[in-house]
């Protein structure tokens, strides 16, 4: 076990990846020269060249269009969209295209490519930079969604991605980039639609997804100094989603809170609420909770961007009301 | 048209070469008319966009490019299916919406694919494949595989930012890209005179220092001929090139478009340009076709176009359970 | 009461907001030369002129930015999208700009305009032209939006749009546009916020809006034939939503049946089922079903299209699944 | 700068208001100079792009429109803002996110907006104002209240399909625009060279047969009376124009860049070119300003820094209820 950062361990993964095949290229904003936004890239430009580490106009729907297009015509691309905030310039392209070749050719094309892209807030970039759209992918048949949470999730889901054979959308929370974790030596990829419980308990179920499972596992350690032992899932992709690990936690549990940064009316808590009351309606004790990020847009001042976003304590209290 | 290795340009096309073109023409003319004819009878539905008038813009161009060249399309997508060579039977048992269709029924008139003919796709969201012709041609220059790509859109996709984006790409990365706009004038009900700042389209591409030029749509000789020196550059890795077809469509944009925004007049004028009429007339003063050679192939069309129809119409459709599958890959 | 399509009950509305504010104006491709792609803006462009019923070239991002700056610059804009699928090129617009500009401006800005567009699928048009997106639009605060179902929903909401301050998404189901009903004679409007309990019943509730009230007030025949009573609601706007009368309804019949033609996954409908258990929980004598279009890109052919959405006789099977 | 009626051409321009350039440009410079201070000491906080070097664009260009045309700028904004006359003191407010700040603290640096003084703000999203200036200016055509608009982008945007939509339904629709480019050859760490199919700007409004020039940014006369001409042409409701102003940021891209892109040489020949030294040298030489002027408006422009300073730091954080107003017009 190596211990490294998150932002670490997806360059890791990308650099092998460029060794091992020369069909994959790397394209997108600032990249290259920069090394990247987040420096998710740094120094592959250097090692790989720019046939394989191409920067792009700032174009994003031609850029991701482009990615797809390569994918068809059999590279194996991977497009890195800077933030979530600018995916939305090149939407038509991932619902229109990316996600429904495969389909409306009955199978003759696939769309083989990883679009990487941060997320989330938190770092006072106020409203125009400071989405979570999670559930908006996540909603799309013809896409995969993964949000790792740790370094190790991080290597080994973004591995996954590019072994399949379908897009996939990798969504990487700016405040994860930085930090450290335990990564496995030998090579290893985590399947999607996997979650993983990454702390036990018995009491209630707190699910998150990428950033918001740090504010979980706080919410937990809050619990725990009131007694209840709070289970806590990563999610690890949205789509598929690992409804077993779900249900068998809150089938012990018999209490739930969804958690995420992303707004609450019309999000993806809303769905884990509605398959836990579908799926396990009995073993329930109380609805479904959710804690999520404020009905307004991000803004910039930090007192009140803070309170825009979910907080253990929310997340405990939430948890609390259900006992 | 069996593929030639090196083409020759139009004046040294041998005759039989010449009469497939007109073939071609006819083939598309005469498959959509029954194709409309098939929408009243409602064994077709959705979208039915005819490409009646435009005919030569897709058998010259496409003639001119190799047949492994990737081809893309708009959803006015029959006539390039047909010119590249997919069978008009999957075709019309597509329009059918049955499971030997050329996308077994899931993708109707606008979303004809035959990837195994380098045919990509017919497309509709207007410019939305621009992006995709983009990375094919990435994918044929780093594969170095001396593929090129044709892509085709109409006048109404030079507006769009996806078309911006694609044409400063594509010479940016000197990408193996045609980028032919079929400008037949109209956009739906409106009038190219009305949104565009510039309406000669091939002038556009000077914001992008692509070499470009406007040709006779309505000629599929020069259809031919002007296809064949963009291919040739573009295939020397001289980057991407621009050609404007000037055309027009006969007939509305769709099957329910009762043409309120143009008088009959103007459509009367192209008419008297009829692609086929003419080049017909071409091949006849050369001595290249006679009546009675020009009226067997007819026949001969018709009987294709009729066995389509009957291949359609004893088609099964899709079973149920299609629905599911090719969501994903791994489904297949 | 005048018995009219809900496709004239928009025109009538749309003409008289034109006859009285002449800054109202009306953008769009083809709703002029042509007379609207749906023919809801016919022969507006004879009466009222170039000015005011502008043809736009097809350019979506540019015509919705440019209704934005419109209303920013004191206009009254109404934008005409053609159809939901085309929105999403110009969903940047729509995300970052009109949902936001009056939050960031800390309301030095307001947005007060109109989005029009048709949704829905149904008439084979295959995958790209097909979607019901009804529930990304819902999620995004700063906006409001709109989805009647009756010719009556048409003009008492699209009247409201027009008095709103706010941008307003204001969707149409292409099923809708051809069908008939009463239209009250007097100037009138449907307050957002209000659902409209269609048919009253006892015994389970059965919530849709736009197209699919159709279907569920299909289900309720159903179900009266095997005795039971079901209460149709037509939500009528789902931002901002009615959740009061939903929990009126649901703490009546204690069972709920929420529908939609957009996807199950990450949709609308599960933001109902998630709100009707956080709020009535214990009202519920089973989970809260959904019934929803299939998770795939709608197909061409008639009947794969068909089993791709919700039917009646899926509804009735889902409510009586309660019983 | 009290407003001028009729705007004189700058060899007409009366010392005080040639002062009065200088002045602002020193303003905008100390301002982020400051700025810059106090994002170190963690004062200021998100993304912070600073406008060194390119202050004779803002100084000129804004100068040379009126007071109430519109502006709109992307999110390198605070040159922008300075020059049409915002208080610095709210400005800073604003970046240090309090209550008093022009946006009451949720914009930040990126989204300053002050309607009162026709400043409708920063943008952070690239290139997506430009379809907001073409609304703004349809609504000055229909109200006929001689009014423009002045957009301001960087070379990046150029690339962005809104870029190109903008243009072309600007032209169309004859709008009351000026859209200027601040062409500093780098977008982040991308020079333009190496993604741009022309990298002359101006050129690519040939695309829209849009009237368009270039202009030499580092020169704030320069900038002040192309930008006068082209007001006075698209005051006169001849349509849009287009300006790429030729500069260079001193400066990274935002406080976060190590600028790894470029060589310093780079950067030193244009600091070299540095707009505020050489227009005070002209000024020295043609007797318009003297040393002790000079340095008596530095001490003045450094109190009104350290005032906008005190009263941002000392000014109260927005209260937590304001989380919650103004998402929509009702809440106010
Ligand atoms: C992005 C998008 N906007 C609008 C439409 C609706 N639409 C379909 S075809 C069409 C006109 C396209 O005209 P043109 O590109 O000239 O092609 P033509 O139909 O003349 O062959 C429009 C507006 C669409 N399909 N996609
Ligand atoms: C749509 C979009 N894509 C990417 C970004 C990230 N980004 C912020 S600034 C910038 C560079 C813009 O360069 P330019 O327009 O030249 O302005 P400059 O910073 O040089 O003033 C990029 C890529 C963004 N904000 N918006
Ligand atoms: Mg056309
Ligand atoms: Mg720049």
């Amino acid at each position: 076990m190596a211990e490294m950062s998150f932002r670490d361990a997806l360059r890791l993964t990308l650099r092998e990846e460029l060794l091992a095949d020369e069909k994959v290229i790397l394209m997108g904003e600032d990249i290259g020269a920069y090394g990247g936004s987040y420096s998710v890239t740094k120094g592959l430009l250097e090692e790989f060249g720019e046939e394989r580490i191409m920067d792009t106009p700032i174009s994003e729907s031609v850029v991701v269009g482009c990615g797809i297009g390569a994918a068809m015509g059999g590279l194996r691309p991977m497009v890195e969209l800077m933030t979530i905030n600018f995916s939305l310039l090149a939407f038509d392209q991932i619902v229109n295209n990316a996600a429904k070749l495969s389909y409306m050719s009955a199978g003759q094309i696939s769309v083989p490519m990883v679009i990487r892209m941060a997320s989330g807030a938190g770092s006072q970039l106020s409203s125009q930079h400071s989405h979570s759209l999670e559930g908006w992918y996540a909603h799309i048949p013809g896409i995969k969604v993964a949000v790792p949470y740790t370094p190790r999730d991080a290597r080994g889901l973004l591995k996954t991605a590019f072994d399949e054979q379908n897009p996939v959308i990798f969504i990487e929370h700016t405040a994860l980039y930085a930090r450290k974790g335990e990564v496995p030596d030998e090579d290893y990829a985590i399947p999607f639609g996997q979650a993983e419980v990454i702390r036990e308990g018995t009491d209630v179920t707190l699910i998150g997804y990428s950033g918001s499972v740090y504010q979980a596992l706080g919410a937990a350690d809050i619990l725990a100094e009131s007694g209840h032992q709070a289970e806590v899932i990563n999610l690890r992709t949205l789509r598929p989603l690992d409804v077993e690990t779900i249900i068998a936690s809150v089938s012990k549990t018999h209490r739930a809170v969804a958690v995420e940064d992303d707004w609450k009316f019309g999000g993806f808590a809303g769905e884990i609420a509605a398959i836990i009351m579908e799926e396990a309606f009995d073993e329930l004790d109380g609805p479904v909770a959710r804690v999520c990020g404020a009905d307004v847009p991000i803004p910039y001042a930090k007192a009140l961007e803070q309170a825009a976003l979910p907080s253990p304590q929310q997340i405990a209290d939430a948890a609390l009301a259900l006992f | 048209m069996t593929q030639l290795i090196d083409k020759p340009p139009a004046k040294e096309l041998p005759s039989d070469q010449l009469i497939e073109l007109l073939r071609k023409m006819m083939l598309i003319r005469r498959f959509e008319t029954k194709a409309a004819e098939m929408y009243t009878k409602q064994k077709i539905a959705g979208f039915l966009h005819l490409y009646n008038g435009e005919e030569a813009v897709a058998v010259g161009a496409i003639s001119a490019v190799n047949d492994d060249d990737h081809l893309l399309t708009h959803y006015r997508d029959h006539g390039h299916a047909l010119a590249r060579g997919v069978e008009p039977e999957r075709i019309m048992a597509e329009l059918f919406g049955k499971d030997t269709g050329v996308s077994r029924g899931r993708g109707g008139s606008m979303h004809l694919f035959d990837v195994e003919k380098s045919f990509m796709g017919g497309y509709a969201i207007v410019a939305g494949h621009l992006p995709l012709a983009c990375g094919i041609a990435l994918a044929n220059q780093r594969l170095k595989n001396n593929r090129i790509v044709l892509c085709i859109f109409g006048d109404g996709a030079v507006n769009e930012g996806e078309f911006h984006e694609a044409l400063n790409l594509a010479v940016v990365w000197k990408l193996p890209i045609i980028f032919m706009c079929e400008n037949n004038f109209y956009g739906m009900g409106t009038d190219i005179r009305r949104v565009s700042a510039v309406i000669e389209v091939y002038k556009r591409a000077a914001a992008y220092a692509m070499p470009s030029k406007q040709v006779d749509g309505m000629n599929v000789l020069e259809m031919y001929d002007e296809t064949l020196k963009a291919a040739e550059r573009v295939r020397a890795g001289e980057g991407p090139s621009f050609l404007e077809a000037i055309c027009f469509r006969f007939r509305g944009h769709s099957m329910s478009d009762p043409e309120f925004y143009r008088r009959k007049e103007e459509t009367q004028r192209w008419r008297e340009l009829d692609p086929i009429i003419t080049f017909r007339e071409k091949l006849t003063k050369d001595g290249i076709i006679d009546d009675d050679a020009f009226r067997s192939m007819e026949a001969e069309i018709e009987d294709v176009v009729n066995e389509a129809v009957r291949f359609a119409d004893e088609s099964p459709d899709p079973p149920p359970e299609a629905l599911f599958t090719h969501v994903y890959k791994e489904d297949a």
